[in-house]
């Protein structure tokens, strides 16, 4: 095994971040130094990630790094292993990144709360459960990981426990997730029962084809018990409760990262532990409960009429795109849902600091109690468009590169396998995207156009810290909306191929030959081919879009599009007050919940009876999970 | 050398020929002849053809007021950027067998493009801050959902036909759907297609914003919606990306489903007897005629006919309309069209 | 839904306008269109009924004193008028006339104003010498000669176009004196007396309409 | 006997959840997490067990090759899942006292601020 | 040619709208009529507006209440210029029978320079158009000025 520099590089990213989180309870009194420390760790663990692309992404090398340097004895993984291929190195990424425009965030945006020491704390201890989560090879280790970000992330959640429900939404958090983890925890003892591994390749290696009931249900648990940190459909109102109570900085993690994690493990559950996303049936589940996930979720979100918990009802629903892209098993639907995920953890990112800007500033994100801040922040509107174009999937911003990817796949999955599921897949992908739109639409009447309450005349735009943080994010937005090949083919691409080679991961770390000699039925390694059914240039696009743009200004201009006036003196004149039917123009917001009555009114029933079902009672959200572990562990003992 | 020549060649592209100009023109004289279209089945003499012209330059000319409440940029650019969207989206969509920037686009993005001059109509009028731009954009952005459901059905149906004929299972390029058809006939000689085409015309008018689905402009009950607090040249700017959307829509219908009459346009430019690029430029000259005259008549069938006949829909009813019947012929054309026919 | 004029739309687009083309084709407007006013000042007698009973307030009569009597301009404002003809209807004379010309366009609002002058001469008092006989050619109705007091005399018109009245029919009923527009009659019915103000008098004969026993000749 | 074990952690964690999902006492959803949480850790000491195996001790230079020892992993597992458990209950009473002063209440069908 | 081609345009397309400043509706009802099918008032490019931004002239009828005037005012302060203020009917040129009342405070022209008036109670439609064509005309005068 060599040792090269490099290969030390993931466990020194994941446990700077501890040492930081560790480091600031001792000097997190002293304002400068703890933010010093904060900033630093995100940083290098940041650099040392972007340091391992080349090797792992371009190269295709998959580091297994044993700790203690206890390799395999005996033909046992005994020691605790990090092994880090593209799939991971990509979360890993995404993680990193987030953490780190959060961090930037947190520093002015935390700066009117007290106890910020401890809030850096948990912060790089949540962001140290994920990284270490997605960089592990082992699955205890990822129990481990799974309950200190929990933990983190509870604890954070009720940080401003004076705010609406933050003690709350912490405490069914908690419940539901604890429920959660007992499911992985189970799940992993009965996997150590029957292979007595715990090292993910070893087990990836001698699972597929042994599979027994034992198996099964230790599968069903372990997938509901992730589920819950994806927080898909039956584990939703968690995560509604739990983004909307959490301070913005934190709601960026929860959501573009959290989520992600849960999304990784099950990635590994079904593409390598148990390598049974061949099965149709197992597809048909992701593809089920990623298309409910969507739909449900963009539905619930319409209701809304507070931005941060309309914005987490989003983050699921898009977190389903990616769970109905990866369920595919196509090359394409993988690159794609990889594409969507980091795409979401950058614009919901976005979109996450965008509402704690007007939260900082205005001290609420109620829809119906706010309204034209565009006047008094135009940064932060410009961000918040950008967000939300990308997100409902306007071109040529990222989040259409990514759905337009999902819709072929799942599209093109459906004429090949002649199933008319994913028919109806591919319409409610592409339903949901418009119903997206209208959300933010409703968002961006509601809270940045529209007439400006009395109460905000003196909001102020946010300081430039904040701006920078969401200036990160936005570029990134624009950036990889711009260039979906080149995204595709250094990034995604390297990580859907790593998905489907089991057998590669298996051997790197387990010696090689050892898949071949231990696995009852071959690694699963379909032909991994991109196949695109459309076509879509956006840079050539974007160009003659600002040819035209140009062109038609320029006309305009020379066409007495000067001729503009506008108000001068401050009182009011009546010729640039708004028209009223004649009226003195009074404040009159038109937004807030019920701005698609149109809409809803055609579905109140649904609606009346979605209302009633998250009642925000924690039994019943307790129910809804045991109920999902019962019919996935009763479904999977059918299927398999 | 050869690059200036190109470069000039496709600035010619986006400037005159499928681009701003054709656009311009053909846009609204489409809106103008759906109007004198109009009046005469009401009886009416009604404006003439050309009066469109003359609103759009009249506007060009009026002062532009911003309200004390509106914030500016947003205001002034919506109309600018829903423009230039609206003809970069005209450059996709092919002449028959010509396309001026050919493998650019497909049909789904096509799908999403034309969100973008809706949205900036929205964004536009959140932007003024009049209570009437609310309920306008509120109505629109339903109308917009409501058309999203058959127009995907559609589109889709329209993949999978051209998919499974051409053997590669799903297209979703303009490209391949051009060629089938220059091949095989138009697409709405299909069986299957057919529930699909009508849904296609029934999607028009809502998508344009046409009665009896202009609930989000109506002028009598909320001063136009969006554009109450529009004056001047942006309004005019508005009222022209509505006339091309008449334009866009019609003509994606034309090369959805009767791009077979290309292939009969390359054989009569044979049958002349010429070769070489003036046959080419031939071909593209007649094709865009025809285009322009199919567009004229499916202009007066899926607008002004149904604007002449219906009264305006409430919004809920146009959700309620283009959610079950619409789409469901569309459904019926993509059952159809999953089984082969 | 229901498309009931689908079959009434196809007809129309094939059948002619039912527009009238109004300003390329003129067109007239209806009989007894109440339109334009025109003013026959040479049949006004001044009697301001017309004043009266505007109930648009749209009537203004102009008293000038000049050497040769009163110039009487009546003005008539059609911006204030309601064109319900009741200064028609009332004017005895027929001076007051509605026209079928409804085009009554102005940038200013002085075109909308129709006027028309005349002279009415001094009423020749019992005392005051005879006035100079010639009057302007525009008030020919207040020429004539100087009546001769005959009070004493059978009741029979007088040739000066002022009433009188037939005592022996008379039944004081007063309706004349309320109706008289230039309030010269008074009539009191305990003293059972018509008294005329032949100064006031303008001579309208609104009196001998009114009076019931039709005892007022004029 | 080690059936009974593994029923005896079914029935626990079943126990568990049916606290969770039918109290309405915020205490007794703790309690019944930590049920759940013994049951967990039951079972995976059932499974790291093997009768009359020795307790996974090395003493350097006394190993004896028919030496029968328990499964050390397990043992290191619960006592990690201990640990964490007792982190949670810590931290859920924690939350539980928060909310009683906020609410006033321990009622979870009173503690619903957000829903729909 | 551009300056030239926007005055031409205006001239042939002019926007109204229509403000009841206490009017009986005679009028109302007549501006309507100079929309129907019988004078079809479109085919000179008139159109009702729904918002005085849109407009380019501005039609009153009605007598100018006390309750109307700041809204009637407002309202025309609005519309962009050029622009051009019809009166319809006799009431906002004098009040007409209203006048004298309490509650009436016109005429119009006390406020705002009333471009054309138009006579009748209520116009018949060929004098609206007869209007609005003179209208048209000083619109057209008041874009050449520019």
């Amino acid at each position: 095994m060599s040792t090269a520099l490099y290969q030390h590089f993931p466990i020194l990213a994941v446990m700077v971040l501890f040492l930081g989180a560790f480091l600031i309870v001792i000097f997190g009194n002293v304002k400068t130094l703890r933010h010093l420390i904060a900033l630093l760790s995100v940083t290098v663990s940041l650099g040392l990630l972007i340091a391992l692309v080349k090797p792992v992404m371009l190269e295709g090398e998959i580091i297994a790094y044993w700790m203690g340097a206890r390799a395999t004895a005996g033909g046992y993984a005994i020691g605790i292993a990090m092994e880090v291929d593209a799939l991971s190195l990509f979360f890993g990424l995404l993680v990193a990144t987030a953490v780190f425009v959060s961090c930037v965030y947190s520093i002015q945006y935390m700066s009117h709360d007290d106890n910020v020491g401890q809030y850096y704390t948990l912060f790089l201890m949540l962001a140290g459960g994920v990284m270490g989560l997605v960089l592990s090879g082992d699955l205890f280790n990822m129990f481990i990981m799974v309950e200190i970000l929990t933990f983190a992330a509870v604890a954070l959640t009720a940080f401003r426990n004076t705010a609406k429900g933050a003690l709350e939404a912490a405490f069914k958090y908690l419940v539901v997730g604890c429920i959660g983890s007992t499911c992985i925890l189970t799940g992993t003892v009965m996997l150590y029962a029957q292979a007595h591994t715990l090292n993910f390749a070893q087990l990836s290696a001698l699972l597929p084809g042994n599979m027994n009931t034992a198996t099964v249900v230790a599968f069903a648990l372990l997938y509901i018990g992730f589920s819950t940190k994806a927080f898909i459909v039956p584990f939703h109102p968690l995560a509604a409760d739990a983004h909307g109570a959490a301070p913005a900085s934190i709601s960026v993690l929860i959501s573009g990262v959290l989520t992600k994690s849960g999304l990784y493990a099950i990635i590994r559950l079904s593409y390598f532990l148990f390598q049974t996303m061949e099965l149709g049936t197992m597809q048909f589940l992701l593809v089920f409960m990623g298309s409910m996930s969507m739909f449900i979720c963009v539905t619930m979100a319409l209701a809304q009429h507070d931005f941060k918990r309309l914005l987490a009802f989003h983050s699921i629903s898009q977190i389903g795109y990616v769970l109905t892209a990866v369920g595919l098993c196509t090359a394409m639907g993988v690159s794609s849902g990889l594409y969507h995920a980091m795409n979401h953890t950058l614009f919901k990112g976005l979109l996450f600091l965008a509402a704690g800007a007007v939260l900082h500033q205005t001290g609420t994100t109620d829809l119906d109690k706010l309204g034209g801040l565009s006047k008094k922040m135009p940064w932060t509107t410009a961000f918040f468009l950008v967000g939300a174009f990308s997100i409902s999937g306007i071109p040529p911003f990222n989040g259409f590169a990514s759905k337009w990817m999902v819709y072929q796949s799942i599209y093109l999955k459906a004429v090949e396998s002649g199933n008319i599921g994913f028919l109806f897949a591919t319409i409610i992908a592409l339903v949901t995207s418009v119903l997206t739109l209208a959300s933010f639409v409703k968002v961006s009447q509601s809270v940045f156009f529209g007439r400006l309450p009395k109460e905000y005349e003196n909001v102020t735009e946010v300081p430039w810290g904040m701006r920078l943080a969401m200036c990160l994010f936005a570029v990134l937005c624009v950036v990889t909306g711009l260039f979906p090949d080149l995204v595709t083919r250094y990034l995604t691409q390297p990580a859907a191929d790593a998905v489907f080679n089991a057998s590669g991961y298996i051997n790197a770390m387990m010696g090689s030959g050892y898949a071949e000699s231990v696995m009852s039925v071959p690694a699963m390694a379909p032909a991994v081919t991109y196949v695109e059914v459309g076509v879509w240039q956006p840079v050539s696009w974007l160009l003659i879009l600002v040819i035209t743009l140009l062109a038609i200004t320029i006309v305009a201009i020379g066409g007495q599009y000067d001729r503009v006036s506008e108000s001068v003196s401050a009182p009011m004149d009546s010729k640039y007050d708004l028209f009223f039917g004649g009226e003195e123009s009074v404040y009159s917001q038109v937004g807030g919940e019920d701005l698609f009555w149109g809409f809803k009114h055609n579905w109140r029933g649904y609606f009346s009876f979605m209302h009633k079902l998250h009642s925000g009672i924690v039994n019943d959200y307790s129910l809804w999970a045991v109920v999902a572990l019962a019919l996935v562990t009763l479904y999977m003992l059918i299927v398999f | 050398m050869s690059i200036v020549i190109s470069a000039l060649q496709y600035l010619g592209y986006i400037l005159i020929f499928p681009g701003f100009l054709f656009c311009f023109l053909v846009g609204l004289l489409l809106s103008g002849i759906d109007r004198k279209l109009v009046a005469k089945m009401q009886k009416r003499v009604g404006p003439p053809v050309l009066q469109p012209f003359y609103d759009f330059f009249k506007l060009c000319g009026k002062e532009t007021i911003v309200p004390a409440a509106a914030s500016k940029t947003v205001f002034l650019m919506a109309p600018l950027v829903g423009l230039a969207a609206l003809v970069v989206l005209q450059l996709f969509i092919p002449i028959f067998q010509f396309t001026a920037f050919s493998g650019m686009a497909d049909i789904i993005v096509i799908l999403y493009l034309l969100l973008i001059p809706a949205l900036a109509q929205i964004l536009g009028g959140a932007a003024s801050g009049s209570p009437y731009a609310g309920v306008g954009l509120s109505r629109e952005m339903v109308t917009i959902i409501s058309c999203e459901l058959p127009l995907v059905l559609v589109l889709l149906a329209v993949a999978k036909t051209v998919g499974s004929a051409t053997g590669e299972g799903l297209s979703f390029s303009f490209a391949s759907i051009a060629a089938y058809q220059a091949a095989n006939g138009s697409l709405i000689l299909r069986l299957s297609m057919i529930p699909a085409a009508i849904a296609m015309l029934m999607v028009i008018p809502g998508e344009t914003g046409n009665h009896p689905f202009d609930a989000a402009e109506a002028e009598t009950e909320i001063c136009e919606g969006m554009l109450a607090e529009y004056s001047g040249a942006p309004l005019g700017i508005f009222k022209l990306s509505h006339a091309i959307k008449m334009l866009t829509l019609t003509s994606l219908f034309v090369a959805l489903f009767l791009g077979g009459i290309g292939s009969g346009i390359a054989q009569l430019v044979a049958l002349m007897g010429l070769t070489g690029p003036a046959a080419n430029g031939l071909t593209v000259l007649l094709g865009a005629i025809v285009t322009v005259l199919l567009c004229i008549v499916l202009t007066v069938v899926s607008i002004s006919f149904v604007h002449a006949v219906t009264a305006r829909l409430k919004i809920e009813q146009i959700f309620k309309f283009y959610w079950t019947v619409v789409s469901g012929l569309a459904l019926i054309s993509l059952v159809l069209a999953w089984y082969g026919l | 839904m229901d498309l009931p004029f689908v079959k009434e739309a196809v007809k129309q687009l094939f059948s002619k306008s039912s527009c009238a083309m109004y300003p390329a084709v003129p067109s007239e407007a209806a009989p007894h269109y109440r339109g334009r006013i025109v003013y026959h000042p040479e049949l006004c007698i001044n009697c301001g009924m017309c004043e009266r009973v505007c109930s648009g307030n749209a009537i203004t009569r102009k008293v000038e004193k000049v050497e040769e009597g009163d110039k009487i301009t009546m003005t008539f404002n059609l911006g204030s008028c309601t064109f319900c003809a009741t200064c028609a209807d009332f004017c005895s004379r027929h001076a007051i006339e509605f026209t079928g010309d409804y085009h009554m366009v102005a940038t200013k609002e002085e075109d909308l104003l129709v006027s028309g002058t005349f002279i009415k001469k001094p009423p020749v008092k019992k005392p005051a010498p005879p006035k100079p006989a010639a009057a302007p050619a525009a008030a020919p109705a207040a020429g004539g000669a100087p009546a001769p007091a005959a009070p004493a005399a059978p009741v029979k018109p007088r040739d000066d176009g002022k009433p009188v009245n037939d005592p022996s029919k008379c039944v004081y009923c007063t309706l004349c004196a309320r109706k008289c527009p230039a309030g010269a009659l008074e009539v009191d019915r305990a003293a059972k007396t018509w008294t005329l103000d032949e100064d006031k008098c303008v001579g309208c004969g609104t009196c001998a309409e009114a009076c019931p026993k039709k005892c007022i000749l004029i | 006997m080690i059936l009974f074990n593994y029923v005896a952690s079914f029935f626990l964690i079943v126990l568990g959840f049916y606290t969770i999902v039918t109290k309405y006492n915020l205490v007794k959803t703790v309690i019944g997490l930590s049920i759940a949480d013994y049951g967990v850790n039951l079972l995976i000491i059932s499974i790291g067990f093997n009768p009359g195996g020795t307790a996974p001790i090395f003493t350097p230079g006394e190993i004896d090759p028919s030496a029968f020892f328990v499964d050390p992993i397990p043992q290191a597992l619960t006592l990690t899942s201990i640990v964490i458990g007792a982190c949670v209950t810590a931290m859920s009473l924690a939350l539980v006292m928060k909310i009683h002063e906020q609410y006033g209440t321990i009622d979870t069908r009173e503690v619903r601020r957000l829903r729909g | 040619m551009f300056k030239k081609l926007i005055a031409e345009s205006t001239a042939k397309s002019p926007w109204l709208f229509h403000i009841n400043a206490g009017s009986c509706n005679g009028c109302d009802i007549e501006l309507v009529s100079v929309l129907t099918p019988r004078y079809d008032a479109e085919r000179l490019g008139f159109k009702l507006a729904g918002s005085p931004r849109h407009a380019d002239i501005v039609v009153v009828t009605g007598p100018v209440t006390a309750q109307s005037l700041p809204r009637v005012l407002r309202a025309i302060s609005q519309v962009p210029e050029p622009r051009c203020i019809v009166t319809m009917g006799s009431c906002p040129q004098s009040g007409n029978v209203f006048r004298g009342s309490y509650s009436v405070v016109g005429p119009l022209s006390k406020y705002v320079h009333v471009d054309v008036d138009v006579a009748g109670c209520a116009p018949k439609p060929q004098a609206v158009i007869d209007g609005l064509a003179l209208a048209t005309k000083i619109l057209k005068e008041k874009r050449e000025a520019k």
